[in-house]
């Protein structure tokens, strides 16, 4: 039944079915993991400019206070998430293998860790341009994956006018249900951050876009919403990536953004909802971004949770708290397991956008060897960017990066989609990446 | 079927000049490592094939019925004045065509589907109008097949190939399955 | 200097003396004229040899397809009649007058082409105009493919059908064994394209020269 | 044939050649009068070395098309396929400007962490490049700016040059490269430079780290002490973001002493091929 | 540093993979071929049985010899040398001499695969290259059909079958004539049903029009192939011959004889749907079909073959480059009239 | 103008392997391919081909200082087409049944661009004598390529060679090798042999030169 409703529901073209493994955590309510002695906070949780430290080596900081400034429109500010010192500032092994410079703090055993809220803005009568200025100093930045800090979306360019501002309730990725808990346990923080929104910019209605597999995130919200709202909750089908931008305003308002083209510049603002819950809890609260909600699962979880983490804590704290790795873990991802990061190492610290900590085992890791690609097409029907991933693997192959420019490289979203799909287990995404990272530039200097 | 048809269609496949008469291989293997030189290169033998069909006409039947024995001798030098004459006007006239076409014209000239061309035009005793469908047909079909060589070996480039057969000798051998493909073309319209 | 002047002249030569215009002219004109004279006298010396080897091959080709024929003439038709011309003029089609010794008109040995599986097949074939049969024909040239099409001159059965076969009503191709009227010829199994080749080829002579040799002959 | 004939066509055919011959020459004299367009006089000279086959072989439609490239400097004498190894060379005399004058360079990496010394903290399983690895966790190898040793260099050298020796690093043949940067530009570790010849003091260390977070992830890294920098002629040796820097131009002479206290051996008297501490001396066979 | 963790893997993202392996495809494609080819050995006997195996160990071997020690066993695992050596068996008559079915194997994967730099990199389908060589080499014993044996007739393998290698045996059996070859040469038509059901002379695996149906839509089902494929190539023959019986209806075959008849449902679903040289983006795959379809009628009724399957799919393997390159789909998001004027 | 250590002897055998026209340089491929369906139209192109560019080198090399520059290439070309000419007629008359074998292929030896490559590459800038070793050494080995390719063609399409039954009669001829794709096929196979066996010798004097080393 609910099987033929849903080849029904409107949505993107092409995409992948993978088994979603939600309900190891989908019923788990959150819970917030204790202190831990030391916290590592890279200066660049963010996309843009790194802050610059605005506290000293041995000085004290209050949970919630300023550490970190930004130095650019594209940056944002960094809050201590606990009380305690600075023992450090230098690089640090970030999840992604790379040294960040980052502030490495020691938590105070004794404090009672309480959030002294920080001066806010008043967001009644604000003007957009306000809130593009109040942003940067609340350190949110975009919690789908892309970590843009949350003040650059709002700063839209000269005659745009927004008619829809979209919450994105996809979560898409297996495994993950961060978004799924804020919804169903804060959905009044997260309709008033929309009321929020959708009065600052003006837009004519909100859409809340929820895969049909959580149908109580579905049922919670269309009990909140009071009838004076215009907010709107579309199930969407159960389809990866449906949480993408662009697929999912393809799904909801059957409307293509063009390449090249942001989603504001049809009109359109899209936010995750955990973002949009962080923003209201610091415009109406104070709060500043300085927990996260990270979904711990996998086969190689002894068990599965959804906690609320302090930024900086090393997963290695983290894995403990549920019960440490199985015997057989191979591999630990921050993220999804479609899109997200393998870490080298436990001392990685969980950054603004660590939605997930998942173990996989030798059984999941396990790959059948690599064959060439036989052309059977599937990639290409699974690229819900319309691309021709076979050939870019192809081409990645023979190093042939400028040809694969000419191939739309460029358009590539890396959802991972085509190497699910893939039946010569060729690394499609991994090869893609490679092209672009050579052409972003050869000598370009991966550390700072 | 109509004899015109025939020539045509003969020239263009049952008996494609690379691929069952063996003539014009060195620009065939020489300039078919890209589509677009390769497409370039067959229009290019195109326009050569038919002032070669005209060419060797007006010798035929002006010079030749004198003198028999200057065939070879005066169907080179004439095709290839003349085609040199059209280079240097087109060169002169519109260097964009001559960037585009000309530049391979005297590659060419020098190569024996020309002669080719001009000489079993001359021992089938075609007239005028035949000549010139048949250089028609041969022209596309050297471009057929050049261009079907250039894709094919466009994605050889990302095969791995056995190191000692890259280059000429994979090719020779695209070729020979290519032309055997093509035998699927014999007997085309001439059958009873 | 560069061979897209492959005969042409070129910029300042690098020693930076040009010869001029009229050194090239005579070098070629010289050229030329040399080349002339020795083809010519290859040309001349191989003549009669060469003359004599294509007429006797002609020859044995006329005689080959018209038994009993000690002589042959070639004959064009001009003006409603066929008159004997031995010089080749380019367009005009010819036949073969067969004679025996005692200088009868015998047959007629027919060339006629047109294309076969893969190219061309041009052949040569023997009709007598008296019986209204045709008795011999010889393919003179084709590149039917070896082993297959070339039974159709190969195959002593294929080319024997041709000895004694009535041209009406047309001369039909009919698979090995299923009957054998006198107009009727055995195709070649395996090659069925290239005997109704040969079969359409003689029909398309018949149709050309039959009304004109009745009339003419 | 009548003698009256064979007379004729001697008369005939030397005619006609001489008239074709006079003729095409005439008009293609006249054409070059008026047609002729200016070029690069060196797209001549270099067609003249060329072999003149016009063989298409080079991938060009003609020789012509192929000294106009050459001349453009969009392709190599070697290209030609037909050509005598001295053709070549005179090709490239002739075409060659810069001959000559700029010193000989060679390819050195700046890094000695191979399997041996660096610490692979998780193991990498993916396509086997270095620039695939290096986006995936730093392929697992501790060191963030060391050499991955999946061989991008080695396959991006087209002159065979760089050869993966067995502790995994790439070692270059100082005799057989040519300083094309192909090296350079593969390596995402940007790990190698073209220095000049006759430099010898060399850093084979990036990290960036100092101290004990430097050592802890491999035993050759520098762990900038900077006793290079004081043991070395002034100015020759800076400490700069914890790397020493050589800079042959600031001061001299450069001496072997500066490596002498090194405690890691990260700053090297390089000569010759990289990672070979004392030529081999050739063993010796009797007889 | 003393590390208590386990040592981790990094292996990139998606984590997550389709149940799906090449193995699987070539697994499936055998599956799909078992019941014509059991069909096939049925009624032609013993001999063709031993066709096939000749074939398939002609491929094995010669996949065994060429490939590099450390790829061997991978390669061979993964069975598509035997899908191509019995595709190869399929195609050849059943009197066929033993060593030429195996020269066929070794020509099909020598200049049909190896050269190209192996599985997946070939540009023409390695079994029709096979057997377009047999074809060109061997041309009389390639187009010499016997007639069924049928079980009574089962273990009597035909002499020509067993000739040493390099050597012919003259055909002892009754050579019979394929409904193709009867409706070109003798414009005679062979029964529907006896098409549909295999009750006709022909190659071991082409006869049974019904039983390759099946199995093409199992693959099709199994998205092992795409039904593009065989849908455009059925559609366009289907279209072309209909449009010449209306032309003439006395001259030309029908639609349902030319699809029933020949090699035209083995060539549509196992062969032109090879998706290693067939082309990757859904319109060229139309396209491609289409291609097919028309070619094999211009073949088959002008031109000097009984049957062009084969040919028409090798021809359009060679364009297959071609389209492939200029139906790539349009990438989202591309070639839209930009909202703010200007394009993309 | 390269000058090179003139060697009588080097300059000959350059041409039969290392220099090969046909393995080696890929010159004259469509003659090479066209007629070599039997040993023996290998043999009488070969044949053909020695004259034209042995003949045409020998003058070539001798006019070489009365030929202005600018005229080279069109002089060149008279001069093969004359001799190409002379050949043909010869051969019509001496061996009719091969000429007409080889049928329109002989004036094709005109624009066999190796003929045309020789004079420009050697017979122009060298003496006489050293043109004409050349010139034979050339044409040795393009001779030796035709008959290895039409060897091969021949005893495998036909059960002959140089029209000897080898096989008797129950051989079965593999047709293809006589047709068109056949010699595409064979040529390829035998250019991979040739880069094979040139690969082969150039390791084995590697490895010697190594063992030479390590052995003072
Ligand atoms: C392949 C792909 C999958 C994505 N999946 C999700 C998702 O499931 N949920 C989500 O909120 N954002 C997802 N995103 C990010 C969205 O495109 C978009 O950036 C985000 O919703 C914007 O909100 P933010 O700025 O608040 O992060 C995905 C992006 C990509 C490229
Ligand atoms: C400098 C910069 C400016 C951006 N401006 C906008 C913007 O105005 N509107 C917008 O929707 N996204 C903007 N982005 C968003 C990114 O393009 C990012 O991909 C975006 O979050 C869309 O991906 P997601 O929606 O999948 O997260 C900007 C990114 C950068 C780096
Ligand atoms: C390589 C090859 C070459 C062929 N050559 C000829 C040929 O030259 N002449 C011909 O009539 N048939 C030739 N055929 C056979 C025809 O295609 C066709 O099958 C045959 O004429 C049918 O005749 P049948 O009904 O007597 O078997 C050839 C077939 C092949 C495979
Ligand atoms: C649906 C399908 C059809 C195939 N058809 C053929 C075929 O016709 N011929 C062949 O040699 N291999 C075929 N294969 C096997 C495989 O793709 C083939 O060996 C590759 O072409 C070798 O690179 C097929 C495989 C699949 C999955
Ligand atoms: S990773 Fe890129 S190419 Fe692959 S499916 Fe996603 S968008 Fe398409
Ligand atoms: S899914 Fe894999 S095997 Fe299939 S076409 Fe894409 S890359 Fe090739
Ligand atoms: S030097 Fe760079 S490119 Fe070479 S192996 Fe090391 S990391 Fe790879
Ligand atoms: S002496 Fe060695 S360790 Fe110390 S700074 Fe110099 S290179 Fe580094
Ligand atoms: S030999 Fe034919 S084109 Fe060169």
């Amino acid at each position: 039944m609910i099987a033929l409703s849903t080849l029904f529901r409107r949505s993107f073209a092409h995409g992948v079915h993978p088994p979603d493994h939600k309900a190891l955590t989908a019923d788990l309510p959150t819970q917030r993991i204790p202190f831990v002695s030391h916290y590592v906070l890279p200066l660049n949780q963010h996309l843009g400019a790194p802050c610059k430290p605005v506290v000293e080596t041995g000085q004290r900081v209050e949970r919630g206070q300023l550490i970190g400034q930004p130095t650019a429109f594209v940056s944002t500010s960094l809050h201590s998430p606990v009380t305690g010192w600075v023992r450090d500032i230098g690089r640090r092994r970030g999840p992604d293998g790379d040294y960040r410079e980052s502030i490495e703090i020691e938590a105070d055993p004794f404090s009672t860790q309480r959030l002294a809220p920080s001066p806010r803005p008043d967001w009644r009568g604000m003007s957009v341009e306000a809130l593009v200025e109040a942003l940067p100093h609340s350190g949110i930045v975009g919690l789908g994956g892309a970590a843009l800090p949350a003040q650059v979306k709002y700063s839209l360019r000269k005659g745009v006018r927004i008619r829809h501002l979209i919450a994105n309730g996809a979560e898409c990725e297996p495994y993950l249900t961060n978004d799924h808990r804020v919804m169903v346990e804060r959905p009044e923080t997260l309709l008033r951050g929309i009321e929020i929104l959708q009065t600052l910019l003006g837009a004519e209605e909100t859409i809340i876009g929820i895969e049909q597999n959580k149908p109580e995130a579905i049922a919670t919200l269309r009990a909140h919403i009071r009838p004076d709202q215009r907010v709107r909750v579309v199930p969407l089908r159960v389809k990866y990536p449906q949480g993408d931008s662009k697929m999912m305003i393809r799904a909801l308002l059957n409307r293509e953004v063009p390449a090249g083209l942001h989603a504001a510049d049809i009109g359109i603002i899209m936010n995750n909802v955990s973002t949009i819950a962080a923003i209201a809890d610091w415009l109406e609260d104070g709060i500043p971004y300085i927990d996260r909600l990270v979904t711990v699962s996998g086969p190689g979880i002894a068990r599965p949770a959804n906690l609320i983490v302090p930024l900086g804590t090393p997963v290695r704290e983290v894995l403990r708290f549920c019960g440490g790795l199985t015997e057989d873990t191979r591999e630990v991802i921050m993220g999804g397991p479609m899109m997200g990061t393998p870490v080298a190492s436990l001392d990685a610290p969980i950054l603004k956008t660590s939605s997930g900590v998942l173990a996989f085992t030798a059984a999941e890791t396990a790959r059948p060897r690599e064959y060439p690609c036989i052309r059977c097409g599937r990639c290409v029907e699974a690229c819900p960017y319309f691309l021709n991933p076979s050939r870019l693997a192809r081409l990645a192959k023979a190093r042939m990066y400028d040809e694969m420019k000419r191939m739309n490289l460029s358009e590539c979203v890396e959802c991972g989609s085509c190497t699910y799909s893939c039946p010569s287990g060729i690394p499609i995404v991994q090869l893609i990446r490679t092209a672009k990272n050579n052409l972003r530039g050869r000598k370009r200097a991966v550390k700072t | 079927m109509n004899a015109l048809l025939w020539i045509f269609i003969s020239a263009l496949l049952v008996n494609n000049f690379v691929l069952s008469y063996f003539l014009g291989l060195c620009p065939f293997l020489g300039v078919s490592g890209r589509l677009e030189t390769a497409f370039r290169l067959g229009l290019a033998t195109l326009f050569v094939m038919l002032i070669t069909a005209l060419c060797s006409w007006l010798l035929n039947t002006y010079v030749l019925i004198h003198a028999p024995y200057l065939r070879i001798i005066s169907f080179i030098v004439v095709i290839a004045s003349t085609v040199q004459f059209i280079e240097m006007v087109i060169k002169r006239v519109s260097p964009g065509l001559f960037r585009a076409l000309g530049i391979f014209l005297p590659l060419i000239t020098t190569n024996c589907a020309i002669l080719g061309l001009a000489i079993f035009a001359t021992n089938k005793g075609y007239g005028l109008i035949e000549g010139l469908i048949y250089a028609l047909g041969a022209g596309l079909g050297f471009t057929l097949a050049l261009v079907l060589m250039a894709g094919l070996r466009e994605e050889t480039e990302l095969a791995p190939v056995p190191r000692l057969l890259r280059g000429t000798a994979l090719n020779l051998i695209i070729a020979g399955i290519l032309s055997m493909a093509f035998m699927g073309f014999a007997g085309l319209f001439s059958a009873a | 200097m560069s061979t897209d002047s492959g005969l042409g002249l070129q910029s300042a030569s690098r020693q930076g003396r040009e010869p001029t215009s009229l050194r090239l002219i005579l070098t070629l004109s010289l050229a030329g004229l040399l080349s002339g004279i020795i083809i010519v006298s290859v040309y001349e010396a191989t003549l009669p040899t060469i003359t004599a080897y294509q007429a006797r091959m002609l020859r044995e080709a006329v005689f080959q397809v018209l038994p009993r024929v000690t002589q042959s003439q070639r004959l064009v038709w001009r003006d409603g009649t066929l008159i004997a011309k031995d010089a080749e003029e380019k367009g005009e089609a010819a036949v073969f007058g067969g004679y025996d010794a005692g200088g009868n008109l015998v047959g007629y040995a027919i060339p006629s082409a047109g294309p076969g599986f893969q190219d061309t097949i041009t052949l040569l074939y023997g009709y007598l105009p008296g019986s209204r049969k045709i008795v011999g024909m010889e393919v003179l040239d084709s590149r039917e493919t070896p082993g297959l099409g070339d039974k159709i001159y190969k195959d002593a059965a294929f080319v024997g059908e041709f000895k004694d076969l009535a041209v009406d009503p047309e001369v039909r191709a009919v698979k090995r064994g299923t009957g054998s009227a006198a107009n009727e010829v055995d195709a070649i199994t395996g090659a069925t394209i290239s005997s109704k080749a040969v079969v359409r080829i003689i029909n398309e002579g018949n149709a050309r020269w039959l009304p004109r040799l009745d009339a003419g002959g | 044939m009548t003698n009256d004939l064979s007379m004729t066509n001697y008369l005939i055919a030397p005619a006609i050649m001489t008239g074709l011959g006079f003729s095409f020459a005439l008009i293609l004299a006249v054409a070059y009068r008026y047609l002729k367009v200016a070029e690069d006089p060196r797209i001549e000279e270099t067609e003249a070395l060329l072999p003149g086959s016009n063989c298409g072989a080079c991938g060009e439609p003609g020789c012509r098309a192929f000294a106009e490239k050459l001349v453009a400097g969009q392709t190599s004498p070697g290209h030609c396929t037909v050509a005598s190894p001295e053709i070549v060379d005179a090709v490239a005399a002739l075409l060659d400007v810069d001959a000559g004058g700029r010193e000989r360079r060679i390819a050195r990496l700046h890094c000695a962490g191979g399997k041996a010394q660096a610490y692979q903290i998780a193991e990498y399983r993916g396509f086997e490049s270095c620039r695939a690895a290096s986006v995936v966790s730093g392929g697992g190898k501790g060191c963030a700016w060391g050499c991955l040793g999946l061989a991008d260099c080695k396959i991006a050298c087209g002159l065979d040059a760089i050869a993966m020796n067995a502790n995994g690093l790439p070692v270059v043949d100082p005799v057989k490269c040519t300083a094309c940067g192909d090296c350079v530009d593969a390596c995402p570790r940007d790990l190698f430079e073209l220095v000049p010849e006759s430099h010898h003091l060399f850093v084979q260390c990036s990290t960036p780290l100092a101290g004990d977070i430097a050592l802890s992830l491999c035993t050759a890294a520098c762990d900038a002490c900077g006793r290079c920098a004081a043991d070395a002629a002034p100015g020759l040796v800076r400490m700069e973001d914890n790397r020493p820097r050589v800079d042959y131009a600031a001061g001299g002479p450069a001496r072997p002493e500066a490596t002498f206290r090194c405690p890691t051996g990260a700053i090297q008297w390089v000569s010759g091929k990289q990672f070979q501490a004392q030529p081999r001396i050739p063993a010796r066979r009797g007889g | 540093m003393k590390r208590p963790d386990p040592k981790l893997l990094v292996q990139p993202a998606p984590l997550l993979k389709q149940p799906l392996t090449t193995s699987m495809a070539m697994r499936d494609v055998l599956i799909a071929l078992a019941p014509a080819t059991l069909a096939g050995v049925w009624m032609f006997g013993l001999g063709a049985l031993l066709i096939l195996l000749a074939s398939i160990a002609g491929a094995v071997a010669t996949e065994w010899v060429l490939l590099p020690d450390d790829e061997r066993r991978a390669q061979l695992a993964n069975g598509s040398a035997i899908v191509t050596g019995l595709l190869l068996g399929l195609t050849l008559p059943p009197a066929l001499p033993l060593w030429m079915a195996f020269l066929g194997g070794v020509v099909s994967i020598g200049l049909g695969k190896i050269i190209w730099g192996g599985l997946g990199y070939n540009l023409f389908n390695p079994a029709l290259v096979g057997r377009a060589f047999l074809l060109a080499a061997f041309p009389v014993a390639m187009t010499t059909w016997s007639a069924q044996t049928g079980p009574t007739g089962f273990f009597e393998v035909a002499a020509s079958n067993l000739a040493a290698p390099f050597m012919h045996i003259d055909f002892d059996g009754v050579s019979s004539a394929t409904p193709l070859n009867l409706m070109k040469f003798q414009h005679q038509s062979t029964a529907l049903w006896d098409l549909m059901i295999g009750r006709t002379s022909g190659c071991i695996g082409e006869t049974s029009g019904l039983l390759l149906i099946l199995g093409g839509l199992f693959l099709a089902f199994r998205r092992d192939l795409d039904w593009r494929i065989p849908a455009s190539i059925l559609i366009a023959v289907a279209a072309f011959t209909s449009l010449l019986v209306l032309i003439d209806a006395e001259r030309y075959p029908g639609p349902l004889f030319s699809v029933f008849s020949g090699s035209l449902l083995i060539g549509a679903f196992y062969m032109a749907s090879d998706p290693v040289t067939s082309p990757l983006t859904p319109k060229g795959a139309w396209i491609f079909g289409t291609g097919v379809g028309l070619l094999v009628v211009l073949i088959r009724v002008f031109g000097g073959f009984p049957e062009g399957v084969m040919y028409a799919i090798l021809l359009m393997n060679a364009a297959t480059p071609l389209i492939d390159r200029y139906t790539q789909p349009r990438v989202f998001g591309k070639g839209l009239k930009s909202p703010r004027g200007g394009h993309e | 103008m390269p000058t090179s250590k003139p060697d009588a002897y080097q300059e000959f055998i350059k041409g039969l392997w290392r220099d090969n026209p046909v393995f080696a340089q890929v010159l004259g491929m469509c003659p090479m391919l066209a007629v070599t369906n039997s040993a023996v139209n290998a043999l009488a192109m070969g044949g053909a081909t020695f004259f034209v560019l042995v003949a045409s080198s020998f003058l070539v090399s001798s006019l070489k200082r009365w030929i202005p520059k600018q005229v080279r290439i069109s002089t060149y070309v008279i001069i093969i087409a004359t001799f190409v000419t002379v050949i043909d007629y010869s051969l019509q008359a001496l061996l009719p049944a091969i000429h007409k074998e080889l049928g329109a292929f002989i004036p094709l030896i005109v624009v066999n661009c190796m003929i045309l490559g020789r004079q420009e590459s050697f017979a122009s800038r060298h003496s006489i004598g050293l043109a004409v070793i050349d010139a034979l050494g050339m044409a040795v080995g393009f001779l030796f390529a035709l008959l290895a390719l039409g060897s091969v063609r021949e005893i495998l399409g036909n059960g002959t060679w140089l029209g000897l039954d080898l096989f008797g009669p129950n051989f079965e001829p593999w047709v293809i090798m006589v047709l068109p794709p056949g010699g595409f096929l064979t040529l390829g196979l035998l250019l991979l042999l040739f880069s094979w066996l040139a690969e082969r010798r150039q390791k084995l004097a590697e490895r010697l030169a190594e063992m030479e080393v390590e052995g003072t």
